[in-house]
């Protein structure tokens, strides 16, 4: 295994997938000459050509809507959304028809849509979004939200082998900054099977995304200061989700928290606080805690984006505040 | 600024033999035509029987249009006509028993229930289901247009839109993409000069919506949407044009909607003189006094002749419908999601 | 007070407020010389004229971004979705723009938008929708959903003297079947409140919509089956949504049923569900159970369709199967 | 098919005149130029010292489109400008301080740190923030315009876009509705022959996108967008039409973009060759030289004297913004909905 950024490890399965299959191509804004905005496919139109690496109009419709149609046609579409932020500009397309369109007249729709998604950089109110909780709620898509180099590259494959709309999620903030062992195997990774970050025994977190290593953070915070013992679920798919893996962490644990970087009313983790609530009632000593963003959009000064975004101190909190109820 | 051309009327035997139609061609023609008017004249009936839920829409005036654009396809083409367009899916031979269970919300219509309506179509043919929401088949099409590109086949996408849908977002975004890639696509736009109870002036303000490709970088072409001779011949030109590598080209073909929006609708908006009008060019009659005048084997027996053989085969068709069971309510979670194996079959082509 | 039909009390709140105030105007498809899809403008041309009683082209963003402009001018639109479900082609500039603006610029924007939801009349995948859920996400915008035709008039006219974009919901189901008195004064039902629709003791009923009416079907069936005594919480707005009132009703019950016509995952009835559990979860005396169609598109065939929409045995059951907790 | 029309060039002070501009506008148009560029590269370097957070976009060699139009405006005027266009910020008034409190997320930015970069406005001047959806405000000024026309008033919205931005779905709608009800506004592209790395021959297929006016019922002119009297000329003569109830004018503004898309791009992908005659086209360059040539009182000494003045007044500004606070992490909250007492406001009306 090769020690690999999380962008690297998107970027070798795509290659690698295009290399296996050549029904596999790619389309988005500036992915051809530019390799796209965050270098993601560079060089691969240099490999692939024209017209397997399509620099498209701007035009998300356009886009997600021609993946539509050249998967109706067996073709397995990749397209890039330049921030996920702008995938709302395809959400008519997204919701009604491709969402819809197997549950209607029986066609398989096999395309991925990459949305290099969430904040922590001064993006802004555009530029820094996390919308798959709006699409969570549509059914007919998959959501794929990877935290780690290796599950980044085995969902992307996995994405491209699903013959159904798939929401890919990368977090711009792991790109870089986020390294790990990747298989340099052909290996996917499944949908619907929540990985265990790191086992406790005190209070479950459940999160995705770069979430994942502020739990990790308050986790270590935690067990430093007062032994408490945090298990941190990672979702890695949030439609289809992982509730048994999550209700079994419950049951151990008795305690359980939800983070989540996107905004709290509405937000998945209502979902999924819901449903423990329902289905683990017996199994919890305390309330449900929900950590997430305020409703606002996300702001761009400082002060103000880290006030936005669940930092550590706010998980430790919670975890303090739940240990001790 | 008018760029558009506006193709020329078909009068003559020649006109159809220009067109590529043999006598055989123009009788099967005139055939689908009749089988179109009577599966929504029979489906209003049912409506109003209580037997087809929701509400019931039908494309009377626009059956050349529909029949003409289907014949013209190629067998490997695919399409995604609309709510006037019964007749593309006649003409690429859609079985009418099912497209009346369709409309009743049976297990054998093309969606088993999940949707209803014209909301349907036999992919096998090459022909994909409309969406409500107008026109989000039409950027589609563009993809299908561009696999065809891709893998290098001789195949050609049709998006149909009516006159209103051309108002919206995503016809400018496909319309846009297929210019700049050059894709093998076809536009349709349907031009009934209604779009429910607004009319075109309303809609528009350019002479024709044709006018428009020249922004779009290839040709427009505004056709007699009631002559179904012109209407094969122009999309003939316009598929050959698109699966020799010309590139898109976007067909007006113009109408009136002859009925309401829907059966609820009685169209009390429509001028009254605009409506006697083309009553007076009713597609069918157009076509049968064309017949008449020129295919000498054509005559009253004949005529009777196919008129018959359609209401047996609609009465037929109907019986089959009515045996179609409903669907089963334990269904209803089923085929949400695609399984792996559903990939790689015939519409997968 | 004169009885009216729901679809009546929306039609007079409107016009009356276009009386009272020639900033109102109404745009959409159809509205005009047609008097809308369901009629609801009716008239409205003749007397307010053509250009305050506007036929748009088929084009949602353009009616929905006029709104917004005109509003930035100090007018009071109020725009006409034909079916709720056309909202979908609105959603990027409702989600992008409008919902942010204020937060972003401090620029207000009066501006409704009237959505006709709801299923139960075979209408399809398309006709049918309930799409509040997804909008009560996003940061910014106002949801309200009427159930009466008081309500319907009161909060129509509250929402048109809003200073923000409001999305407001009136379900189609209810139109013409659903009759009530409907005060003749100039009155506005304020957002965030909740209305007690029928008092109980045993279980708790949180709705809105056409929902209210399955659960009083509900609750009288029990009531004279076995005396068992529900209460309905008819939330009006969604919102801002009335936690208090909620909660204040499960201290009273300790049982809570969240019901709603929209599909169950990562619908608005997690986020109630969530909230109860976490800051009621002392007041339960049994899990929060939620009722909401499956997780699929609105099917159109009857049979589906009324597996899809929650029917009144199905609110039953889950009365009995909380009380038998 | 061609059916914009070519804006002729502007060469002498006759054809200043003819654009209704005196000695003393002569003037001004240069010192509103050089302090566009002045506020550009004064932020980009904030931002290579770390004090502006996320990315930096510029205008660079958009100075006279976007000056020439927000000059051309009448003061009711109400406009949409986008991230090439602090030419139109500073035309009309903007204060340089506030644009770098905006730049560094400060609370006297104009929008207090919400949002960043030029995603600002001050909208006492009639001017309102772009957001980064493109062209997401265009069918926003069609609803100005609509406000304008409903109330009587002689006042137009003009609507920005990019090249790329014109494929996008709003544009269309925007433009057709606009079209239909002859709105009174102004649709301004800036045609910088690049979206981010796509040139405009993977944008769109036709000559010009001004062609596209045609299909929506209004007329297309295509301008220099280096040449300021010829950009005020016909802005002037397009707000003059749709004041006048004449409908909207579609202006493409010809530049190039002559740094990268943001400060991290190096913009490779553009042809040295086309890069290099652009430069030749400096539109604060070019203009000096008009001035030089044609206006007596302009020598060098002025030259001097407004450079200076600029220099001083940015340096002023930049002072004053550097003690403008950082937002109080507690306000996150603030200001998510309008408060009833918040209508009726200047910029309401
Ligand atoms: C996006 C969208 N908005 C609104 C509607 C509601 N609607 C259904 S058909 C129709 C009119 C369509 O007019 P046109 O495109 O001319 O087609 P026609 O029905 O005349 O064939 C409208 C407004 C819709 N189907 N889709
Ligand atoms: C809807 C949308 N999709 C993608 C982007 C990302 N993006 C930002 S600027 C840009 C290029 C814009 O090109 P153009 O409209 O020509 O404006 P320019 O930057 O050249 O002035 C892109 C693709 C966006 N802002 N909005
Ligand atoms: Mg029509
Ligand atoms: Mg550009």
């Amino acid at each position: 295994m090769a020690i690999k950024t999380y962008l690297q490890a998107i970027s070798d399965g795509l290659r690698e997938e295009m290399r296996r299959d050549d029904r596999v191509f790619v389309i988005g804004e500036d992915v051809g000459v530019y390799g796209g905005a965050f270098k993601v496919t560079q060089g691969f139109q240099a490999e692939f050509g024209p017209w397997r690496v399509l620099d498209a109009p701007l035009a998300e419709t356009a886009i997600v809507g021609a993946c539509t149609g050249a998967s109706m046609m067996g073709l397995r579409p990749v397209a890039e959304m330049q921030f996920a932020d702008f995938i709302s500009c395809a959400w008519d397309h997204l919701t009604t028809v491709a969402a819809k369109q197997h549950y209607r007249t029986g066609t398989a729709l096999p395309f991925v849509v990459r949305c290099p998604s969430g904040g922590g950089f001064s993006g802004g109110p555009f530029h820094s979004q996390n919308p798959e909780s709006s699409f969570a709620h549509i059914p007919g898509l998959k959501i794929v939200c990877p935290a780690t180099p290796e599950d980044a590259k085995g969902l992307l494959v996995e994405a491209i082998r699903d013959p159904n709309p798939v929401l890919y999620f990368e977090h711009k903030h792991l790109y870089r900054r986020i390294k790990g062992e990747v298989p340099e195997t052909d290996y996917t990774t499944p949908f619907g099977q929540a990985r265990v970050h790191r086992a406790g025994s005190d209070v479950t977190i459940v999160t995705w995304g770069a979430m994942v290593y502020t739990a990790e953070e308050a986790a270590t915070t935690v067990a430093e200061r007062d032994g408490t013992s945090v298990e941190i679920i990672d979702l890695r798919t949030i439609i289809p989700w992982d509730r048994e893996a999550v209700l079994a962490s419950v049951a151990r644990t008795s305690r359980l928290i939800v983070l989540h970087e996107d905004t709290r009313t509405g937000g998945f983790g209502a979902e999924i606080a819901a449903t423990v609530a329902e289905e683990g009632f017996g199994l919890l000593d305390a309330p449900v805690v929900r950590v997430a963003a305020p409703d606002t959009p996300v702001p761009f000064s400082p002060p103000l984006e880290k006030a936005f975004i669940p930092q550590v101190a706010d998980v430790v909190r919670a975890i303090e505040r739940m240990a001790a109820y | 600024m008018e760029s558009a051309r506006l193709a020329p009327a078909s009068s003559t035997l020649d006109d159809a033999r220009a067109a590529g139609l043999d006598r055989v061609d123009l009788q099967e023609l005139y055939r689908l035509m009749l089988l179109t008017r009577g599966i929504e004249e029979r489906g209003h009936i049912l409506f109003r029987q209580g037997k087809v839920p929701g509400s019931f829409y039908t494309g009377r005036g626009n059956e050349a249009a529909a029949v003409g654009v289907g014949l013209a396809m190629e067998r490997d083409d695919v399409g995604f006509p609309l709510q006037r367009d019964m007749g593309v899916h006649v003409a690429r031979g859609t079985e009418p028993w099912r497209i009346f269970a369709q409309y009743m919300g049976r297990v054998d219509g093309f969606t088993a229930g999940r949707d209803g309506n014209v909301h349907m179509a036999d992919t096998r043919l090459g022909l994909h289901a409309m969406v409500s929401h107008l026109p989000a088949n039409v950027p589609v099409a563009c993809g299908v247009a561009l696999a065809f590109r891709i893998r290098g086949e001789a195949r050609v996408a049709i998006g149909w839109s009516g006159d209103g849908a051309t108002s919206r977002s995503d016809w400018h975004e496909a319309l846009n993409f297929a210019g700049v890639r050059r894709l093998p696509v076809v536009f349709v736009v349907n031009n009934n000069q209604f779009a429910y109870s607004t009319p075109n002036d309303l809609e528009f303000a350019t002479g024709h919506i044709a006018d428009r490709a020249a922004g779009y970088g290839f040709g427009g072409v505004v056709v007699d949407g009631t002559d179904v001779v012109a209407v094969v011949r122009e999309t003939r030109a316009a598929l050959d044009r698109a699966r020799g590598g010309g590139g898109p080209t976007l067909l007006e073909l113009v109408t009136l909607r002859m009925e309401g929006h829907a059966v609820h609708d009685d169209a009390y908006y429509v001028p009254k003189g605009l409506h006697d009008a083309w009553s007076q060019r009713d597609p069918i009659e157009r076509y049968r006094a064309f017949l008449r005048e020129h295919l000498a084997q054509f005559d009253e027996e004949t005529d009777m002749q196919v008129r018959g053989d359609v209401k047996a085969e609609l009465a037929d068709a109907l019986r089959r419908a009515e045996a179609s069971a409903l669907p089963d309510a334990d269904s209803i979670l089923d085929g949400l999601f695609a399984d792996p194996g559903e990939l790689d079959t015939p519409h997968h082509r």
